[in-house]
């Protein structure tokens, strides 16, 4: 080995700052292999080793690997559209305009849109899969639920984003989807029951107090429903999707990793 | 292990429990507590009482109602109950009735059912057999293409059969339907009719009861113990804390106003005002004497209510009043006391404080009339906005915005007359003890005091002072002074020049008044400096400048000599090309008159004052001093050096006029070109506090509108104990104004600020011709108002004549009444209009045709009429009414009072009244028939009676026929018919036009001696013979 | 021919036909009893999970495309860059419940053998993470980044006119992920379609892993092995989710008209909405009556049936042909279970109600919007 | 792992701090410097004994009532029935924090005068630019008319000698009570919410819309009875 030329790779390997960083060199021995991964918080998320299956992608057909990603790129362009766009009804729509003729690479809305559209396809055959593997079987049975809850969470992710455009395919697609709120049994103020909750002439659900204007902010959809979906979208939503991502994740490696036949 | 309990433990779990308890029990308090806080509302407390009170002056209304009603509510009540009797004796027939209603309605239902089922399936056969068609159609193009021609033209279509057959069915089942509708109907119209009777007792009863009924549900849904045991409760719940988001009564009102913008810097939004959260009664009339915050606001005929010209809706509240439109509570929306008092008060009451960090606070209550200014900058006389147009009056008169550039108030005139060439007016010694002291030749004059203020009346200054003056003095009289001219060419009869004076109009804008007073001065929230020669008698009212239009005349027989006079009133605008002294056409004869009337106006004590003096050393030093200001001291003195004496008082002199700014009211030769001096006023209103130099005065309140009153009253009083050069010292002039001018000039300076308002709200904008503001800026500074009523104000003359029919006439509907061209040749040329006045109408020759327009245009837009040219109003002397009209004519004997041409009236001269040969030129037909219908509607105090006419009960009578004429009859008392007769034949009537030779000849050789009061109750006599 | 053909497909895409034929195929493309399994490889219906198969349904699916893409009508429809995710959605679905089948069906014959499933040595013989599985993540990460690049180059996000409150759009539809819920709304109130069925979706959805108490094929495909579950989940996924939405998308036009993909979307086409409510069905048409005016009376019919259906029936089936469930799944697995499949069962009963007795509502109280 | 009983007297001998510090020490070398919770627990246990300080009473006390379950269920459920509550509230922020006091919504409920304003029989045009609602009023009630036409939301015109709304774009008419009856329209005119004002005044709610072809019409908040 001395005698060997170093390359810089080496020279970068044994550096106080490589080995500060990343503990192993190159993983060249298995030894070196596990350990890049057990030492790597991202690819912690793994473990070690694997059963073979579960690196065929004939198998696992990459579907949750991929949901995961998305979620990611989604987050990645989406902060970057929230430099330029502005959530208020006069600005809203210009400003997507403006994505697509001056901002430079507003190539990022496009890129956000089909992410969001490959997202909700991607989790629905990621769960496709799951079911055809048997996989939510016991012990995944409670990751199953907390996936149902993900994908659910990745459809109102989708609907709240659908109305930032602020163009007539946003506000009516929120607004047919929204109304379905208004039906809600007793809580919202066109659904069965709701006409009860009345004390002498205080009507206590109306149009101003049900759900369906706890979700838009307003009677209609408007500046306020604008403002909170943006909210919804950017902040909310995501913040409650990683948390349950975090579970999911941590519940597969808890539950005996990528399941397989017994 | 043993101790299992304790296994790997540490801390006593009990305790852990304790402890989890009470940290728990806190979480639960402070969350507790932020929810009560939450709910802790100020304006919550406003709305309870307002409720209560709302329903106390319910109950009272309701008492009054039920009192009114008390006659007859039984009469109604009884034959309700007759109806209702007889109506319920019908109850078996009408179960009978209803039960076979039912069945019918089950029929129809399914007929119904049926009909409209099958209307849907034949339009979708329609539809089908359509597309069919269409496809056709389509084939037919493509086969043509092809050069195949279908020649078989009945296609078979596989709809239309089913279609066409559909429709024969479809009419089956309407017809079944319609039998089915008609028996249902049928009955209806039975039962109904059993009703009907009762209906309309009912009716009735609700009518007349309306008003009880409206307040009896007003009361029940504000008073709780009038409310059934649900609403009670729900009335409880609905305001309960968190839940008092789904159907709160005590809630938060707001109106975003998006005409009245806040402006952020950035950009401006819409103004939100939540004021009625708590000024709850403001649009309701009832609530006129309920305390405070609910009171309705005190003119509802202009503002806040829906009929108003200002409507809530679009002004909202801070528009006008200002303030922190998005507070909820006292302190937090900016209310601003209007005195200490008041401070103390809401200090006590409200913990009131100042709100810092907030640029606009709401105006005090008698500062308000600044935010006309916010949209009416162009017509600033508005209807309950005296004050604003008092101070916007002042500033212009005074000169403020001379000296302080207003970009919204630009000066129009100069405030003082020319310098330019003032040898061949005035000598020296006048001129320069007027500078120092101008109250001391007239104590109400306009020049304000440099002079003897608090800054400069130390012996050091007051000698300063005098070498100012004096190179001053010395400055405006570059040529020599002027040599006293008293020949008698100019000089005529004393006695009969003051009664033209007082007669031809001079005292539109002069007055000669002697008497003043010294200032009562109650208590004020700031220092006065007051002036020593006395104030004006008459509190300052916007009527009372039109009176000092122009300089009251005492004592300008001690000031110029006859030449001057003479010449001046001759032609103004030969010394003063500028001037709006007009010219009144007066002869020689007249001028030379009121010239030795004038001369007999003497200010002796004024000759007695000290002249200034030169003092070489002192006007030395002045030099200097400002010398040092441009170049190194030791540059200064040999420049000061190198002057003889006069070029160091003509330096001095250039110096003082630059300093004290004289150049801004007056031309003074050299100072063409100079810019004001004082700071620019254009945003004054909202310049924050922190920008207004305080100085070391703490005794006034720390705001705008404290500072403002403040300088005026004192303008020197912030270099108050503070150490300033001579040259730095603030130079302001005191105008010695009255506190009640203060205020004006305060509210006007306030509205005078940066506020945003929609272009829409600008008057300015909602008018199409401009001109219109030009022209009421000129019926302004001209004084127009001085001598006729215009939009209900002025005529100031009045007073001096006596009686209002000798005095100019009131130009209400002026817009309405003449002929545009004709007025305007009228403007350009005066001629005698009313034959019995002695006042004359001027010549103001320097406005120029544009400016004429301009004031026809604001007479036009006074009364919503716009129209430059006119058709002439073609007679046809054929009809009946034209004939009917000569008849009232003659009946009305016109020609008591009226010229025809050159033909004089029966009357006497004292009853005079306009040619009526020239009423075809000069007035609009429609206003004629508007006039003689009721004259006194149109020029209250008019001496023409309106004309009789007859009615149709008068023309009916037998014999009728020969009393008033068969044309008259025919109009059977028809008045619009008969007036538009009688204004036809006016406009035949033929005649000189111009009487204003003969009424002149006629006057001078008969003398013009009625216009004394006195005459006036023989004159009323003479009213009623007619 | 070609025009022919359209008229053909048009015609069978009509939700009548085009459900029937799913719902009636179902049986034998997943067959959950061994009478249905046997019919289904008598017809030879399984190969369509076999390569050929596979082959065949692709070659359908992209001359089907293909005709759309060129046809006048269909592409306006087909060219909504909105409407690729739903292309890309058949694609997808169709490759992965056929690949996932054709892997079950090899599994399934190994069993039959008595083997083990084709996964079932690999535990033994674990792989590396690094770098098998981070690289081939990797790889795959790559691609699909790939493909978003130049999905979005080639298609601009739409953009339509800023939003209007004032002017509808003549058909408004939500995103295309809901569809299936607004088209359950034409059948069931929004209460139940757009609150109620969500719901149960979810939470049945959430409670599959509990209720499904077959132990066999965990971890490998398989299908034999707990076919009645399986066909149960697919049902509901393929036909009452994404063949809903392929329906919303493609077939419903103004006024949620529906229209065959080949068919002009003519805003006045008309079609026959003679909706009639049981309690007029038994009032109105079989007694002959008006309508009582006590809500309860009136809709006592509709009642009646509702809880026949929820509650009698559950409890009758218990009793006779599912009683060795209870006795296997415990009544709480049990009521659950039907509560949800009933619920799910639902929705095509209600659509055959409707496309052949023009039934609009069993209990219809619109006063209280509560309408079944 | 416990102390033997030779350690223990060692330490009850101990004489008095420093000498008991320096016994530990021994008794921790001689087991290679371990120190297990177990071994600490009994030497804490004789150091208590040895040297009682007020300093710790609780622990003392806890021997005493080792497990006294009634206290012990009172504080605890005090404690969780506190905590349960005050999370509820603290939900409850969340969801009245969605509800705003105030709204800025142009009104959508407006109030037109009172039905004596209105003739029988008339059709009411006055609120058709600033509302687009028509108010009509029959013998037996006041309705409040969309003035958007079914078919493609063109604005119909009021024909009075024809006594029909006839739509200008493509011929569409309707009768005064909103039914459709020639034209391409396919349904009738949308009736808004009408009802009566605290002060008598009738008040449009445009939130509320009821269609003819739905039933709607016979709902009572759809016309206004006078």
């Amino acid at each position: 080995m001395s005698d060997k030329k170093k390359t810089i790779l080496d020279y970068l390997n044994e550096s106080m700052v490589w080995k500060s960083i990343f503990r192993s060199g190159v993983p060249r021995t298995r030894r070196q292999r596990m350990y890049a991964v057990l030492g790597n918080v991202f690819l912690h998320l793994h473990p070690a080793r694997l059963p073979r299956h579960a690196v065929k992608v004939g198998y696992t057909w990459c579907m949750g690997g991929l949901s995961f990603f998305l979620f990611v790129v989604l987050t990645i362009t989406g902060i970057l559209l929230m430099f330029y766009y502005r959530p208020t009804v006069e600005y809203a729509f210009t400003d997507i305009i403006d994505l697509g003729e001056q901002v430079p690479l507003g190539i990022m809305r496009e890129i956000h849109r089909w992410g969001a559209h490959s997202m909700v396809l991607t989790t629905w055959l990621h769960m496709l899969r799951v079911f055809m593997t048997g996989s939510y079987k016991p012990p995944r049975e409670f990751n199953w639920a907390v996936g149902v809850i993900l994908m659910t969470l990745t459809l109102l992710l989708s609907f709240t984003g659908y109305l930032l455009p602020w163009d007539q395919l946003a506000i009516w697609a929120v607004t047919v989807g929204s109304n379905m709120a208004r039906a809600t049994p007793f809580l919202g103020h066109e659904g069965p029951g709701a006409s009860l909750l009345a004390i002498g002439d205080v009507n206590l659900v109306h149009s101003g107090s049900d759900v369906r204007f706890a979700l838009l902010g307003g009677r209609f959809v408007g500046e306020a429903t604008l403002l909170r979906f943006y909210v919804l979208h950017c902040i909310a939503v995501p913040f409650i999707a990683m948390i349950f991502m975090a579970v999911h994740f941590w519940r597969i490696r808890k539950d005996g990793g990528i399941s397989g036949p017994l | 292990m043993k101790h299992n309990n304790n296994d790997e433990r540490y801390w006593n779990i009990n305790l852990l429990n304790k402890w989890f308890a009470v940290s728990s029990i806190l979480f639960l308090i402070s969350i507790g507590w932020m929810f009560l806080h939450d709910n802790d509302d100020e304006f919550k407390e406003y709305q309870r009482e307002f409720r209560k009170l709302g329903s106390q002056i319910a109950q009272t209304k309701l008492l009054e109602e039920l009192d009114k009603v008390k006659d007859e509510r039984d009469i109604y009540q009884k034959a309700y109950d007759n109806e209702k009797n007889k109506y319920d004796a019908y109850s078996d027939d009408l179960d009978s009735l209803n039960n076979l209603l039912v069945e019918a309605k089950g029929v129809f239902y399914k007929s119904n059912m049926d009909y409209l089922f099958f209307k849907a399936e034949a339009d979708e056969k329609k539809y089908l057999y359509e597309a069919e068609i269409v496809h056709s159609h389509h084939n037919d193009e493509h086969h043509e293409k092809d050069g195949y021609h279908n020649e078989d033209k009945s296609k078979s279509f596989k709809y239309k059969d089913q279609y066409e057959s559909s429709l024969i069915i479809l009419n089956e089942l309407k017809l079944i339907k319609e039998k089915d509708e008609k028996v249902v109907n049928d009955i209806e119209t039975v039962i109904k009719n059993l009703r009907s009777d009762l209906k309309i007792e009912e009716d009735e009863l609700n009518k007349y009861l309306k008003q009880v009924n409206l307040l009896e549900m007003k009361i029940q849904k504000l008073d709780r113990s009038k409310m059934s045991i649900a609403n009670q409760i729900g009335d409880i719940v609905r305001d309960l804390p968190i839940i008092d988001f789904l159907d709160p009564y005590y809630k938060v009102n707001q109106l975003v106003v998006n005409d009245v913008k806040y402006d952020v810097n950035f950009a401006s939004v819409p103004s939100v005002d939540r004021c009625t959260s708590c000024h709850l009664g403001i649009d309701n009339p009832d609530f006129e004497n309920a305390p405070q915050p609910f009171t309705s606001h005190p003119r509802l005929d202009l503002y806040v209510s829906s009929s108003s010209s200002h409507t809530m809706d679009q002004f909202g509240c801070t528009s006008c009043h200002a303030g922190r439109a998005r507070g909820t509570t006292f302190v937090s929306s900016s209310h601003t006391p209007g005195s200490k008092e008041q401070e103390e008060e809401w200090k006590e009451k409200y913990e009131w404080e100042k709100i810092h960090h907030w640029l606009q606070p709401m105006l005090p209550t008698k500062y308000t009339q600044a935010s006309c200014f916010n949209c009416h900058q162009s017509q600033p006389i508005v209807e309950g906005g005296d004050k604003l147009a008092l101070g916007l009056g002042l500033i212009s008169t005074s000169g403020c915005n001379n000296c302080h550039h207003i970009e919204t108030y630009e000066k129009e005139n100069n405030a003082g007359p020319p310098l330019t060439n003032l040898d061949k007016k005035l000598n020296k010694e006048w001129v320069a003890k007027w500078i120092k002291d101008p109250q001391s030749f007239r104590y109400n004059t306009w020049m304000p005091h440099f002079f003897e203020q608090e800054n400069n009346s130390s012996p050091e200054m007051i000698k300063r002072n005098n070498s100012e003056i004096y190179a001053i003095t010395e400055y405006l009289f570059p040529n020599g002074e002027h040599k006293m001219n008293n020949s008698s060419k100019y000089i005529g009869n004393y006695e009969s020049g003051e009664k033209l004076f007082n007669a031809v109009g001079c005292m539109a804008c002069h007055q000669v008044k002697e008497e003043k007073s010294e200032l009562i001065a109650e208590e004020l929230p700031y220092e006065l400096y007051k002036s020593k020669f006395g104030y004006e008698n008459e509190e300052m009212t916007r009527y009372e400048l039109l009176k000092n239009q122009g300089p009251n005349l005492i004592g300008i027989g001690s000031k110029s000599d006859a030449e001057w006079i003479y010449n001046w009133i001759k032609n103004p605008s030969e010394y003063y090309p500028d001037t709006r002294m007009p010219d009144l056409r007066l002869s020689h004869e007249e001028a030379s008159d009121i010239t030795a009337y004038l001369l007999t106006l003497k200010n002796e004590e004024f000759s007695k004052l000290p002249n200034s003096y030169y003092d070489e050393e002192e006007m030395n030093n002045i030099a200097r001093g400002w010398l040092v200001k441009g170049f190194a001291e030791q540059e200064a003195n040999e420049k000061l050096d190198n002057m003889s004496p006069e070029e160091v008082i003509h330096y001095v002199g250039t110096k003082s006029i630059n300093f004290y700014g004289c150049y801004t009211c007056h031309d003074i030769n050299g100072f063409e070109d100079a810019k004001p001096i004082g700071a620019e006023l254009t945003h004054e209103g909202t310049k924050p506090v922190n920008t207004l130099d305080f100085g070391h005065i703490h005794s006034i309140g720390h705001n705008n509108y404290s500072w403002f009153e403040q300088k005026l009253a004192n303008p020197r009083i912030f270099d108050r104990d503070k150490i300033v050069a001579p040259e730095d010292k603030s130079r302001m002039p005191n105008f010695y104004f009255k506190p009640e001018e203060i205020e004006a000039i305060t509210t006007a300076i306030l509205g005078f600020n940066s506020n945003k308002f929609s272009s829409n709200m600008i008057v300015e904008n909602l008018v199409d011709d401009k001109n219109v503001f030009k022209g009421y800026s000129l019926i302004q500074s001209y004084n127009c108002q001085g001598c006729h009523i215009i939009d209900d104000f002025g005529g100031q003359i009045a007073d001096v004549i006596g009686s209002s029919e000798y005095a100019p006439p009131n130009l209400n509907t002026q817009g309405l009444k003449t002929q545009p061209d004709w007025l305007f040749s009228f403007f350009k040329k005066p001629i005698t209009i009313r034959p019995n006045l002695q006042v004359r109408m001027p010549s103001f020759t320097m406005f120029s045709d544009d400016d004429w327009n301009s004031v026809i245009k604001a007479f036009q837009h006074m009364d919503n009429h716009s129209l430059s040219f006119e058709g002439t109003h073609l007679v046809d002397s054929k009809t009946t009414e034209f004939k009917a009209g000569e008849k009232l004519h003659e009946f009305g004997a016109c020609n008591n009072c009226h010229f025809y041409g050159e033909v004089k009236p029966i009357q006497g001269a004292a009853t005079w009244a306009p040619n009526l040969a020239l009423t075809k030129e000069r007035l609009r037909p429609e206003w004629v028939v508007e006039w003689l219908r009721d004259p006194q509607k149109i020029m209250p105090g008019t001496k023409m009676p309106a004309p009789y006419l007859p009615t149709s009960d008068i023309l009916s009578v037998d014999g009728a026929e020969e009393t008033w004429g068969k044309d008259l009859v025919d109009l059977n008392g028809d008045t619009d018919l008969m007036l538009k007769g009688l204004t036809d034949y006016l406009y035949n009537i033929e005649g000189k036009i111009d009487i204003s030779d003969y009424v002149r000849e006629y006057f001078k050789t008969n003398g013009y001696d009625f216009n004394s009061g006195d005459d006036e109750d023989d004159e009323d006599d003479w009213d009623e013979d007619w | 021919m070609i025009d022919n053909l359209k008229n053909i497909i048009d015609y069978l895409s009509t939700p009548t036909i085009s459900f029937t034929i799913l719902t009636v195929m179902f049986p034998f493309l997943f067959p959950p009893t061994d009478w249905f399994d046997k019919i289904s490889r008598k017809f030879g219906i399984w190969r369509v999970w076999t390569n050929t198969g596979g082959l065949i349904l692709f070659v359908l699916t992209t001359a089907f495309f293909y005709m759309g893409f060129n046809d006048d009508n269909f592409s306006i429809i087909l060219n909504k860059p909105d409407n690729f995710p739903i292309i890309m959605m058949i694609y997808t679905m169709f490759f992965f419940t056929w690949y996932g089948m054709k892997k079950s069906y090899i599994n399934d014959r190994r069993i039959d053998r008595g083997k083990k499933p084709n996964e079932y040595h690999d535990p033994d013989d674990k792989v590396l993470v690094w770098p098998d599985l981070v690289y081939i993540e990797f790889i795959a990460l790559l691609l699909f980044t790939v493909f978003l690049i130049v999905w979005s180059i080639l298609v601009a996000a739409p953009l339509e006119e800023p939003a209007n409150p004032s002017v509808t759009p003549n058909p408004s539809k939500a995103p295309w992920y809901f569809l299936g819920l607004q088209e359950m709304l034409v059948y069931y109130d929004p209460w139940l379609a757009g609150v109620l069925f969500p719901t149960f979706i979810i939470l049945g959805m959430c409670a599959i892993p509990y209720m499904d108490i077959n132990p066999k094929g965990d971890g490998y495909y398989s299908f034999k092995e707990r076919r009645v579950g399986y066909s149960i989940f697919m049902y509901g996924w393929l036909v009452l989710w994404i063949y809903l939405i392929v329906i919303g998308t493609f077939f419903r036009g103004p006024n949620w008209n529906f229209y065959g993909p080949f068919e002009w979307w003519d805003p006045h086409k008309l079609e026959v909405l003679n909706n009639v409510n049981l309690s007029e069905y038994f009032w109105v048409i079989m007694l002959n009556q008006p309508l009582p005016s006590n809500v309860i009376l009136r809709e006592s019919v509709g009642f009646l049936v509702t809880i026949l259906y929820l509650f009698v029936l559950p409890v009758f089936l218990a009793k006779t042909y599912l009683k060795n469930m209870l006795k296997e799944y415990g009544p709480v697995r049990y009521v659950f279970l039907m509560l949800m499949g009933l619920s799910m069962l639902s929705l095509p009963i209600k659509m055959y109600l409707r496309w052949f007795f023009n039934l609009k509502y069993i209990v219809a109280i619109p006063e209280y919007f509560f309408n079944i | 792992m416990n102390l033997t009983q030779e350690e223990k007297n060692k330490l009850i001998s101990a004489k008095d701090e420093s000498d008991w510090y320096k016994t530990i020490e021994d008794i921790k070398s001689t087991r290679n410097g371990l120190y297990p919770n177990d071994l600490a627990r009994e030497v804490l246990s004789i150091y208590h004994n040895k040297f009682p300080v007020n300093k710790y009473p609780e622990y003392e006390d806890s021997k005493q009532t080792i497990m006294n379950r009634k206290s012990f269920l009172t504080t605890l459920s005090v404690g969780w029935v506190a905590f349960a509550a005050a999370t509820g509230g603290f939900f409850t922020v969340l969801i009245r924090f969605l509800f705003p006091n105030v709204l800025f919504e142009p009104p959508q409920s407006f109030k037109i005068g009172f039905p004596e304003d209105f003739e029988p029989g008339k059709v009411d045009l006055r609120f058709k630019k600033q509302y687009n609602v028509w108010i009509v009023r029959d013998d037996e009630k006041i309705i409040a008319l969309s003035t958007v036409c079914t078919h493609l939301g063109c604005t119909p015109n009021w024909q009075e000698t024809e006594r029909k709304f006839k739509c200008p774009c493509h011929g569409s008419g309707f009768r005064s009570s909103g039914i459709n009856f020639e034209g391409p329209a396919p349904r009738p005119l949308e009736r808004f919410k009408i009802g009566l004002a605290n002060d008598g005044q009738i008040i449009v709610d445009k939130t509320k819309m009821f269609k003819y072809e739905k039933g709607e019409w016979n709902r009572s908040e759809s016309f206004l009875k006078v």
